[in-house]
């Protein structure tokens, strides 16, 4: 049997049936409260402390030497439970010697910010370390259509993060180790 | 001459109508000030007249103080769509918003102010007219104030403003009762038989320079203070208004300029209550209980009575914005408990004590 | 309503009816919400008043029915969590850890200790952010608004730290089929330990306004008397049942998340009215502190998710980056969802509002082929038509804000 | 001639007086916005919070939250919106008094968000003329300021007078194929 | 303790069989014993807490619809699952369990409203989740999620507005998951290019 405890109640005292005390003490405590510091924080002067990993606006973002890092697989497209997510894939033309075994860009890349729930799935999936939620958390427009982020408005908005680790390098490397590798 | 003796009352009145209705206004921003502060808010802040809000730093300390928020608050009223709403009883419904403020506007008329020495050496008050029986055309006048509530409740054809105004109809009634008994001690008192007073408001604050007539007749101020908060339909007694299950009573159809004038009035009730209080209870324009009063002859006097005043007055409204957010609401029938089987046997215990007391002083005097 | 009944006081028409036949006892429509102060979301109200008091009630609802059932049914058992954020709304949290655990539980996995300890936190965090909404509402119900604004402001500080674990303040989707989304972040642990030392004394205040008031007391003592028999009759759970004198608490009952290494207490009430439910959300935040301050004490290390569980849950994305076999697992969570068997469970977790169930059918692989919610509101609303007959219309607040619901979950 | 014109021209001293009664009544309406919280799910939290202590949604004036409509200048639309509510949110839009505004806070309202179901509306403004949508499931308190005060911008490019003898100028609702 | 209730309970009623079950104690109850099965589990076995009336569209499957019902007991600690086939696929229905237990008022209702069972001897057995009258269940398979374009019964606003309920756009991606199966397999269903506000002028 679970473990319990009654809540008691004990019937008012004459002082308490008179209001008095209780007014006075609800007095008192709002009172006290005047005079301590307000919790406010003045928003659009001071901004919030954002933690690290917060899951703000989805981002595109680009590798240390300024390459798109998303090759268009799609997981974070089919992943987003608003189905915020639009990529239209297209192969990368030319051949472009420092991305090797990627053989496909987005051509488009939209975000419906007014799906867009900052879920974070998109980032959690994707294997590219290619979209980002970033500490931007406040997003408004006047009409629908300016809150379609497009993916150079993405990209701006992500800028370039720091890739701890360099996947398309390593691959290539690995390659031009062995013929043997793929 | 005599064309100077009309047109002067007319220019005190509406200065004191201007006065008065920029106190309600302020009493508003008061409201909304204080009650950021009990919550721990900063409170309106943001408005900001383009020239007087950028002198450099009084432009600042206005704006953080929200001084000009009322004023936008009030004149937009004036730019909002006066929606009439298909159901409701015409006439009537544009009637009740003025009925609600006339009675509190008017109520101004007997209050006396402060006071001033005329050529005789005599002590007159500032009022626009001392009258006999002030106290009694207060009483009547603001009981007028529920018609307005009324009104609006039934014009609006429509069911929280018909509930919120039964509920404040009869709790109106209700305490007006328990407020016209808790007074009279303070007329027996300070009327003593024979004087020229009467029921007169500035003869009860005379009467208090010694004693202020809290600390003498503590039941009475309770009762009266009780009686205000539910007539001025504050919180905890806010039947009429109930926002949480009412929406908003009685003005719950009602917008824009119609609704800002219910929005004054209640405040311009307030106002009077309080106004009241001090002068029955506080002591007026006296100093504090047992000093005598350090205002100077002249003008200066004068002001400085006006201005202790209203400093009274100030504690007083502050009082009943500090109770509205430190106190849940009663219930509808919890108010009338209390007011028919709790304040008015008190108060009729409290006025049968207090003439025997008074007859039992009077005999030792004589 | 031919039926003769008995005159009660209150029964102003019938009264007047039998002082003068002619006179007609009419009782008035009113409709109240969907949008209404009173109603904390889109809960509507069509009652027929005599006077004041209240004569019979039915409530509408589904006013946020969202189809939550049906996307269920068209997601990967992942991709459903950020719904399962918007059931309880004031504590999405524990929702979150509740259908990670019935989810879990077809697929007959155990997470590891330090999982089961940060669920654990999750779940009494969540409880302490709603009740404390609850009772700052209920104080804003009975018409003190600044109580509510002390508890909101206590709830910030939650929200802060919501916002550390997850990356979101409210919404946070922090579980996983198998694990949590990510680990605590350093210090975690220390700054709610801080938050729980805070939350007592906003109580105490919260104490001083309004538990021995006269005036709350008078308005909440009495009124809304839900009996045992009653409430088990309509299904309630949570702090409603017991405050009604039931001791059903899953914690004890039926533990998960090894509840029964905690040492608490569960508070039942004796009278089942207003007051006791708003006494029980007070002493319920307390005995979660309790708890919360255990599971802190003895921290487990470990993983914040189950290893084994390949094919549920998404490999480390460091190896997912870099190794082909971790990429291809996690191509196949994503498209196919976590794999899990044929079957059918029931689970409910004791959430701040009642037990939270998840009745999930699969047929197999990572879309549940029938996903049933039970929110607890929605069974402890149903009672509104024969509990709030008889009482007045100002009632109707406190009753509602005792009952402490969440259209979200109700209406799903 | 020329000179004449310029020392007198009542179209320009015509419009310049409408400019600057404009940008008065503006400024009054911008400071005074007081919104109808149309509370109907998880954002009413957040709109809740906005309102809190913390964000103080009351320093720009907003703080009277006036839940009969007669007497509100911007509905917040807090949450999603099914076709069932539909229907009272439009109602409730009608009830308000010119000039109204309405803020579709968060996913759901703005745009149905992430129900694509069979219950929810495809985004409010469908039924209601919008006027700033909200990003965010739900938006942190600081982004409905944020659209608060875009709002206000919006209010001060208004042009008033003009529309105070004519109606206001609604915009027109979403009538295209849904998204 | 579940096993000993499951051999009582299954050679004590004949009429009952086991049911598959991942967790709880859980039986088949053809419809006709329905009520009489409940009565003696609520009375006898103190099963007092009514959890959860639900129901199991089976699509294709014959019989269609199953009726699921959870109880709990506060005294005993356990939880039952009694499963009910309803006989007709087109007009399925099955016993009200009102009468024992109130808050089957409410759950049954909703199965009705969004499953389109039937209980007999409902009191008041109308929708509760969508409008009166709204024509469709939306929980039973043939039914799209998207929905079905619909009236909407408000007159006033309609004309205003030109409201009606319209098939949410599904097709956010490439891929639309469906309920059986591998989503891989299904993909891509279609693909929708006016999902997008810019792309849709």
């Amino acid at each position: 049997m679970a473990k319990t405890k009654v809540l008691e109640r004990k019937p008012l005292t004459f002082s308490e049936k008179t209001y008095i005390p209780q007014v006075a003490s609800g007095l008192a405590a709002t009172f006290v409260n005047m005079f301590k510091k307000s919790v406010t924080l003045e928003y659009p002067e001071v901004r919030p402390v954002i933690p690290e990993n917060y899951r703000g606006v989805p981002t595109l973002v680009k590798d240390p030497k300024g390459r798109v890092k998303c090759v268009s697989c799609q997981l974070c497209e089919f992943v987003c439970p608003p189905k915020a997510i639009r990529i239209m894939p297209s192969e990368i033309d030319g051949e472009e010697s420092d991305r090797a075994h990627v053989e496909k860009e987005p051509a488009a890349f939209d975000i419906n910010m007014l799906r867009c729930i900052y879920c974070g799935l998109c980032q959690e999936v994707c294997p590219e370390e290619a979209i980002f939620l970033q500490d931007t958390f406040s997003l408004s427009g006047y009409t629908r259509e300016e809150m379609v982020f497009g993916k150079d408005k993405l990209l701006k908005l992500g800028g370039t993060l720091p890739d701890n680790h360099f996947k398309w390098d390593k691959k290539k490397q690995a390659e031009e180790n062995s013929e043997n590798h793929h | 001459m005599s064309f100077l003796d009309y047109l002067i009352p007319v220019f005190y009145a509406l200065a004191m109508v201007g006065v008065f209705m920029t106190l309600c206004a302020y009493s508003v921003l008061a409201e909304r000030k204080v009650c950021s502060l009990i919550q721990r808010r900063v409170g309106p802040n943001r408005a900001k007249i383009p020239i007087v809000g950028h002198i450099p730093i009084i432009g600042k300390i206005l704006t953080r103080l929200g001084l000009f928020h009322p004023a936008a608050d009030g004149l937009k009223f004036l730019f909002k769509e006066e929606i009439t709403p298909q159901h409701v009883r015409i006439g009537y419904y544009y009637l009740a918003p003025l009925i609600a403020l006339a009675p509190a506007l008017t109520t101004m008329v007997v209050l006396p102010f402060g006071r001033y020495i005329d050529v005789s050496g005599m002590v007159q008050p500032i009022a626009l007219a001392n009258i006999d029986v002030g106290i009694l055309f207060i009483l009547a006048v603001s009981s007028l104030g529920v018609y307005g509530i009324v009104l609006a409740g039934w014009a609006s054809n429509s069911k929280y403003p018909f509930l919120g105004a039964i509920r404040s109809t009869a709790q109106m009634i209700s305490y007006e009762l328990a407020m016209g008994l808790s007074i009279l001690p303070v007329f027996l008192w300070a009327a003593s038989p024979g004087s020229d007073y009467g029921l007169s408001l500035f003869g009860v604050v005379q009467s208090q320079q010694g004693l202020w007539l809290i600390i003498w007749q503590p039941i009475s101020a309770l009762i009266f203070l009780i009686a205000i908060f539910a007539e001025t339909n504050r919180l905890p007694f806010d039947m009429a208004e109930s926002e949480t299950d009412l929406v908003g009573g009685f003005h719950t159809e009602y917008g824009a300029f119609k609704f800002g004038l219910f929005f004054v009035a209640e405040y311009a009730h307030i106002i009077m209550g309080s106004a009241l209080f001090v002068l029955l209870f506080l002591g007026g324009w006296h100093f504090l209980p047992g000093v005598a009063d350090p205002w100077p002859d002249g003008l200066i006097g004068i002001l400085c009575s006006i201005s202790w005043f209203m400093l009274k007055i100030f504690f007083m409204i502050f009082f009943f914005i500090w109770m509205r957010w430190s106190m849940p609401r009663f219930r509808y029938d919890q108010v009338m408990h209390l007011g028919w089987k709790i304040l008015l046997p008190l108060a009729v215990a409290n006025f049968v004590f207090y003439i025997f007391l008074i007859a039992f002083i009077d005999n030792l005097n004589y | 309503m031919g039926e003769v009944k008995e005159v009660s006081v209150g029964d102003i028409g019938s009264r007047a009816a039998e002082a003068d036949p002619e006179l007609k006892a009419e009782t008035m429509a009113l409709n109240v919400g969907p949008s209404h102060p009173s109603t904390h979301g889109v809960l509507r109200l069509m009652m027929q008043l005599d006077g004041d008091s209240i004569k019979e009630c039915e409530p509408v609802i589904g006013y946020l029915h969202r189809g939550d059932e049906k996307i269920a049914e068209n997601m990967t058992y992942n991709q459903f969590i950020p719904y399962t954020d918007r059931l309880d709304y004031l504590a999405p949290l524990s929702n979150n850890v509740a259908y990670a655990l019935a989810v879990e539980k077809l697929a007959n996995l155990e997470v590891p200790d330090r999982c089961q300890a940060i669920r654990v936190i999750c779940c009494e965090l969540a409880r302490i952010s709603s009740h404390l909404l609850g009772v700052g509402v209920y104080g804003m119900d009975a018409g003190s608004w600044t109580v509510f604004m002390y508890t909101f402001t206590e709830r910030e500080k939650l929200y802060t730290l919501f916002e550390e674990l997850t990356g979101a303040r409210f919404t946070t989707s922090y579980t996983r089929i198998g694990g949590v989304a990510r680990d605590i972040p350093d210090g975690w642990l220390g700054r709610v330990d801080s938050f729980c030392k805070g939350v007592v004394p906003i109580l105490n205040q919260v104490d001083k306004m309004l538990t021995r008031n006269r005036i709350f007391m008078d308005r909440t003592v009495d009124i809304g008397v839900i009996t045992k028999e009653k409430a088990l009759s309509y299904g309630m759970t949570g702090p409603n049942l017991r405050a009604s004198g039931v001791d059903l608490d899953l914690r004890k009952d039926k533990p998960y998340l090894g509840y029964e290494n905690y040492d608490f207490e569960v508070p039942i009430g004796l009278n089942g009215d207003c007051y006791d439910r708003y006494l029980m959300r007070a002493e319920e935040i307390k005995q979660s502190v309790g708890i919360i301050r255990q599971v802190i004490g003895s921290f487990p290390e470990g993983l914040y998710y189950s290893e084994d569980a390949k094919k549920i849950f998404a490999p480390p994305k460091d190896k997912i980056l870099t190794s082909m076999e971790e990429l291809i697992q996690n191509f196949m969570l994503v498209t196919e969802g976590p794999q899990m068997p044929k079957g059918e469970v029931y689970f409910e977790a004791e959430n701040p509002k009642g037990a939270l169930g998840f009745y999930v059918v699969s047929k197999g692989g990572g879309v549940p082929y029938r996903l049933k919610i039970r929110g607890p509101s929605f069974c402890n609303l149903s009672i509104l038509s024969e509990l709030l007959p008889g009482h007045f219309l100002t009632d109707i607040t406190v009753i509602l804000g005792s009952l402490d619901f969440v259209m979200g979950e109700c209406d799903r | 001639m020329n000179k004449q014109t310029v020392a007198y021209d009542s179209k320009v001293e015509g419009e310049v007086i409408v400019t600057r009664a404009d940008a008065v009544i503006n400024w009054i309406r911008k400071n005074s916005v007081w919104p109808m919280p149309m509370g109907l799910a998880c954002c009413a939290i957040e709109l809740m919070a906005a309102g809190g202590s913390r964000f103080d949604i009351s320093r720009f004036g907003m703080e009277v939250m006036r839940f009969s409509p007669r007497q509100a200048d911007c509905m917040i639309v807090a949450g999603t919106v099914t076709y069932k509510m539909a229907e009272v949110v439009r109602r409730i839009y009608e009830q308000m008094g010119d000039p109204k505004w309405v803020v579709a806070m968060g996913a759901c309202a703005s745009s149905g968000g992430m129900y694509r179901s069979y219950a929810t509306l495809q985004g409010v403004d469908r039924v209601v003329p919008v006027d700033v949508y909200v990003s965010g499931c739900p938006p942190r308190p600081e982004a409905l300021l944020d659209a608060m005060i875009k709002l206000q911008e919006k209010i001060k490019d208004e042009n008033s007078v003009k529309n105070l003898l004519t109606k206001h100028p609604i915009n027109k609702i979403r009538k295209d194929a849904v998204s | 303790m579940s096993e000993i209730e499951k051999s009582e309970l299954l050679d004590r009623f004949a009429y009952l069989s086991e049911r598959e079950s991942g967790d709880h104690l859980a039986v088949n109850c053809p419809a006709e014993q329905l009520i009489e099965f409940c009565t003696i589990l609520r009375d006898e076995f103190q099963f007092d807490l009514l959890l959860d009336v639900t129901a199991i569209d089976w699509d294709v499957a014959t019989p269609r619809f199953t009726g699921v019902y959870h109880f709990y007991s506060t005294v005993k600690q356990m939880y039952i699952r009694v499963a009910s086939d309803c006989k007709d696929n087109i007009k399925p229905t099955l016993p009200s369990l009102v009468s024992l237990y109130s808050a089957a008022d409410w759950h049954e209702r909703e199965t009705y409203d969004l499953m389109g069972i039937i209980y007999e001897g409902h009191p008041n057995l109308k929708r509760i989740l969508m409008w009166d009258s709204y024509p469709y269940h939306p929980l039973r398979k043939d039914f799209p999620l998207a929905g079905i374009e619909t009236p909407l019964p408000a007159e006033d606003v309609v004309e205003q507005t030109n409201l009606k309920v319209s098939a949410a756009p599904m097709m956010g991606g490439p891929f639309v998951s469906s309920g059986d199966g591998k989503m891989s397999q299904t993909e891509p269903k279609a693909k929708d290019e006016s999902w997008n506000e810019e792309k849709g002028k």
